[in-house]
């Protein structure tokens, strides 16, 4: 119970990150974080049925659920591509406007068109 | 210039924090007990039908393959996506890979960050530590489905063992792995080799990703191990490209 | 061959092509690469077609192929479905997606590395039409939208760059929010396929209660922000409108529409699913009008039509969620689908039709402003258009949006408001139409009377873009003359075991009447924003702010808000 | 012991969002991911320990020390009269 008030808590922060700061570099890291926390949230409920690691052996019984890790295996990939993307992205504002402020980029974008 | 933190964006950023907080709270709150169906008939058959211990690796490479397949494709396209936005000017897609005007300079401007920041230290360190980063690598690969590890882990060891290569080769003397040409041929080749490997199955008329070793009589073990290499190549060559690149821009 | 592999090769040929586009440019330069990179699109865009005329006859008699992929166990395994509806959707995607990669040849962007990205997105589209499970439902659109992000990228301005940023940043998000969304339900339910979900959910007391609404709506949430419907729409005008105009067209015709049905697979099953498709409904009829309104006060031509694919999308989710709520299995209900669906389809193509028209005509002129250009058409007969085929293009897109018979845009919107009316959201979208009306007779006049300047340069219009606008008008026309059938083909499609009723009358005096206030209420509303202060209005609605919290908020909101709606009437 | 992981987390992830010095909110966001995969060892998660500490303390760590390297180190917003684009690394 603690545990998941505590990730639900790691969410947030990181939805901040993602909301309330207006560095873009900033908000992608807010980004790493959410999906960290829900990478976390899916590992730690998953090894409550168990208390082996899932690779079967002689003699090993009750492992944890391997469908959890198996699914953020791809989601943690998913997250750093997107991540990469995203800050190249990034790059290409900063060199288009010279600021991270997002408010900043936008005013700046519409001002031209 | 610089822009005020006003009431409205206070107001914003408390509105989304609140409402999200609402709807988190009962979702992170709940005790349902997590369900064991998967579990159970993982652990009581996962074996026997994917012939791979680590049930992890099972179901990455056998039961979800599907999914490993589109995750694979992200990367590829974030990796080609990625160089292609940071490369200066001209059309983002059609310049970037393989072009090889463009490799060219990513090249130069490799060689002379290497030039610029080496020191007697990283040459050697990093140089001698390559070969055994890309022997582990290849290790972490093919041993996925008896230990922790697989295609995707070992395939971004063996990336850093090519961008350490790229660090500690000699500028005129480098290997032709940290070239990015090379790199990009690998990269094609092995989602080419991915596509047609989940295509085996329809000739021989098992199905779309069935399992084709299994059929012609090897151990049903086999096809993951195959799919973890063709994956590692593929990982390691993409993120490969994709660090060689953004170290060469650096500066 | 199986008949499961048959409906894979939708998926794979695509990725075939792309493998091949990719490996023309690692290896091979000049003719060559050239030949292998038109090698994989043929692959990848035409081969499907054979595919698809092979499966017609099975999901015509209303069977769907159903199975594990791999054939392993379904409780680990993804399972998958094609029926009727998964057909239609590759039909949808594989037409446009066809008629764009050709207009691509012409104007750009040019390459091998386009040609790959390109044929991915459709791949993720053919995938996320047929998946029957919830975590291959996410990677595929991730697949997707990765896509979308760097084909909008492409266009190398600064603002498709800020554009992308922001749709990647939201979605990115909201996909984050669809993991909690799988979270909830896997462990309520402990499946992933939709039919493990149904068993698990039946078992449970209250249907798992509020844990299970939450998940619903993180899921719903995450794919609206895609569909753009009302609160979720800010991403979409700035990045359909600063694309490549091949890419806005796909963008607009197909990639919003898809994840749409894909979510209707999940919400006809799941006990709520119908609570869920009302809002949604509701939310869509609001859509059409208010962004109708917006799109009126737009300078940019191509900003304009992107706001208009927000009202249309309005239009498909309004009946979509309608349907849902009366349940397909009623003979309204499967109406509304299938007009939902042909709306969808006819907006795939004029939209399609309208983007390239547009793109070449701007690009000809080198002026985007509505309020600045006049004279196109003249502009384009001195950059060596003999016949006018971007002026009367636009005219067969322009005519068939604003649901003028005989074209396709009169049958659709004929059909969704034979099955909505009575309601409230018919009034939304019969006001809708006279907005839609007026801001098109906005948009010709760039073609009408004398060019202010003389075009300097006129660039000539690559054969490309004329046989691909050319192919997309034909199609506009005969899905417009051949309704009745269209209809009739959708509905058996559907096969939604709904009582055979009668199709929509489409050619009544009520629905002529219905025309010809369309088009006076169009005119009259047209010279009001003509006016003084009709231009200062929409001056103001133009420049309202904007910013990139503002998505967010709108998310938080409509999660929240969908997740009190369900909890209140669950 | 979970649970003493997690309070570390959170407190390095507003580490990482409140610091200047957006070179040091990499380094902590690197300790992030080492944390997390040691966490999900201990969790009985040895492949997405080892997947975590390759892709987000290895992968995205070079993709993030690059990018602002490429840009500009420090959070302008505590910066204000900074606003030249002159730090823009390369010219």
């Amino acid at each position: 119970m603690i545990e998941r008030m505590l990730l639900a808590l790691l969410f947030l922060i990181g939805f901040w990150g993602i909301v309330g700061i207006r560095n873009i570099i900033k908000k992608i890291f807010g980004l790493t974080i959410i999906n960290n926390a829900v990478v976390i949230l899916f590992i730690l409920e998953g090894s409550r049925i168990g208390n082996q690691v899932p690779i079967l052996e002689e003699g090993i019984e009750n492992i944890v659920d391997p469908v959890p890790q198996a699914l953020m295996l791809t989601a943690i990939v998913i997250g750093v591509c997107i991540t990469a993307l995203a800050l190249a992205l990034a790059f290409r504002l900063y060199r288009h406007s010279g600021t991270f402020d997002i408010d900043q980029i936008h005013r700046q974008v519409h001002d031209v068109t | 210039m610089r822009s005020k933190i006003t009431g409205l964006f206070l107001f914003q950023v408390f509105l989304c924090l609140v409402t999200i907080t609402l709807v988190l709270i009962p979702l992170f709150w709940t005790d349902i007990p997590w369900p064991t169906i998967a579990r159970d008939h993982m652990e009581n058959f996962g074996m026997a039908a994917s012939g791979a211990r680590n049930m992890v690796s099972a179901i990455y490479l056998g039961y979800r393959v599907f999914d490993t397949l589109g995750e694979t494709i992200v990367l590829l396209v974030a990796v080609s996506g990625t160089i292609g936005i940071i490369a200066h000017g001209g059309d983002v897609l059609a310049k970037g890979f393989g072009d090889p005007s463009r490799n060219e300079s990513l090249y130069q401007e490799k060689t002379t960050l290497v030039k610029k920041q080496r020191t007697a230290l990283l040459e050697v360190v990093t140089g001698k530590l390559g070969p055994v980063v890309l022997v582990f690598g290849f290790y972490v690969m093919l041993f996925g489905h008896l230990s922790p590890g697989g295609g995707f882990q070992g395939g971004v060891v063996v990336a850093s063992g090519i961008v350490f290569l790229a660090l500690g080769g000699r500028a005129d003397g480098s290997t032709r792995l940290t070239e990015a040409g090379v790199l990009a041929k690998l990269e094609s080749i092995s989602f080419l080799l991915l596509i047609l490997a989940s295509l085996s199955g329809v000739v021989f008329g098992g199905g779309f990703f069935a399992n084709t070793l299994a059929q012609a009589g090897m151990p049903e073990v086999g096809f993951i191990v195959l799919l973890n290499a063709i994956i590692g190549l593929k990982v390691g060559a993409g993120i490969g490209f994709m660090c060689i690149a953004m170290l060469g821009r650096a500066e | 061959m199986l008949p499961e592999d048959t409906v894979f090769a939708l998926v794979v040929l695509p990725l075939l092509g792309a493998a091949i586009a990719l490996s023309s440019k690692a290896f091979f330069t000049g003719k060559r690469k050239r030949n292998l990179e038109y090698l994989g699109a043929f692959v990848g865009l035409v081969l499907p077609w054979v595919v698809m005329i092979q499966l017609l006859p099975l999901v015509l008699t209303g069977q769907a192929i159903e199975g594990i992929i791999g054939g392993w166990h379904e409780s680990v395994g993804i399972s998958f479905r094609f029926d009727g509806l998964a057909w239609l959707v590759n039909l949808l995607g594989f037409t446009i997606a066809g008629a764009a990669w050709l207009y691509s040849l012409g104007p750009g962007p040019h390459g091998p590395h386009f040609t790959a990205v390109f044929l991915i997105q459709t791949s993720a589209l053919a995938a996320t039409a047929m998946t029957a499970d919830l975590f291959n439902l996410f990677v595929c659109l991730e697949v997707m939208g990765i896509a979308s992000y760097i084909l909008i990228a492409s266009s190398e301005k600064q603002g498709a760059f800020l554009a992308s940023f922001s749709y990647l940043m939201v979605s990115a998000t909201a996909m984050v929010f669809f993991l909690l969304g799988i979270y909830g339900i896997y462990r309520t339910t402990g499946a992933l396929t939709y039919t493990g979900i149904i068993n698990g959910l039946s078992g449970l007391p209250d249907h798992g209660g509020v844990v299970t609404y939450i998940s619903l709506s993180l899921i719903v949430g995450a794919v609206a922000i895609r569909v753009a419907v009302m609160p979720l729409y800010g991403w979409l005008p700035d990045s359909h409108a600063l694309a490549p105009h091949a890419v806005s067209s796909v963008l607009s015709g197909v990639l919003i529409k898809t994840p749409l049905f894909a979510l209707s697979r999940v919400l006809l099953l799941v006990p709520a699913g119908m609570y869920a498709g009302q809002l949604m409904g509701y939310a869509g009829a609001i859509t059409a009008l208010v962004a109708v309104i917006i799109a009126l006060s737009q300078s940019d031509a191509k900003r304009l039509l992107a706001y208009h694919t927000v009202s249309q999308i309005g239009y498909v989710v309004a009946a979509w969620g309608a349907a849902l709520y009366v349940g397909t299995h009623t003979l309204q209900g499967s109406i509304l689908m299938a007009g939902a669906f042909l709306h969808a389809l006819y907006h795939a193509m004029f939209k399609g039709l309208l983007f390239l028209s547009i793109g070449t005509t701007t690009d000809c002129a080198s002026q985007r402003n509505v309020y600045q250009l006049r004279g196109a058409a003249r502009l384009l007969k001195q950059a060596g258009e003999r016949i006018p085929i971007t002026t009367i293009t636009f005219v067969v897109g322009a005519l068939a949006i604003s649901a003028i018979p005989p074209f396709n845009g009169f049958a659709s919107k004929t059909t969704l408001s034979y099955g909505l009316k009575d309601s409230w959201q018919y009034s939304m979208l019969y006001a809708a139409g006279i907005g839609t009306m007026a801001s098109f007779i906005k948009l010709s006049r760039i073609y009408w009377s004398k060019p202010e300047q003389q075009n300097r340069f006129p660039v000539p219009v690559p054969n490309a873009n004329k046989i691909a606008q050319t192919f997309l008008a034909i199609l506009c026309l005969g899905t417009g003359i051949f309704a009745g059938p269209m209809y009739r083909f959708v509905v058996t499609l559907f096969a939604f075991g709904a009582p055979n009723g009668p199709a929509p009358v489409l050619y009544s005096t009520q629905t002529l009447m219905n025309t010809l206030i369309l088009i006076t209420g169009g005119t009259a509303v047209f010279l009001l924003a003509s006016t003084r202060i009709g231009h200062n209005i929409l001056k103001i609605i133009r420049e309202r702010p904007r910013d990139f919290q503002g998505l967010f908020v709108a998310f938080s909101l409509g999660v929240t808000g969908l997740s009190g709606w369900l909890l209140f009437w669950g | 012991m979970v649970i003493v992981f997690l309070v570390l987390l959170i407190i390095l992830s507003a580490y990482t969002l409140v610091t200047r010095d957006l070179l040091y909110g990499v380094i902590a966001l690197s300790a992030i991911s080492l944390l997390s995969a040691l966490l999900f060892y201990l969790l009985h998660a040895p492949d997405v320990a080892i997947t975590e500490a390759a892709v987000g303390a290895g992968v995205s760590t070079v993709i993030f020390v690059w990018a602002i390297r490429a840009t500009e180190r420090f959070s302008p917003q505590d910066r204000p009269e900074k606003r030249n684009g002159s730090k823009g690394g390369k010219q």
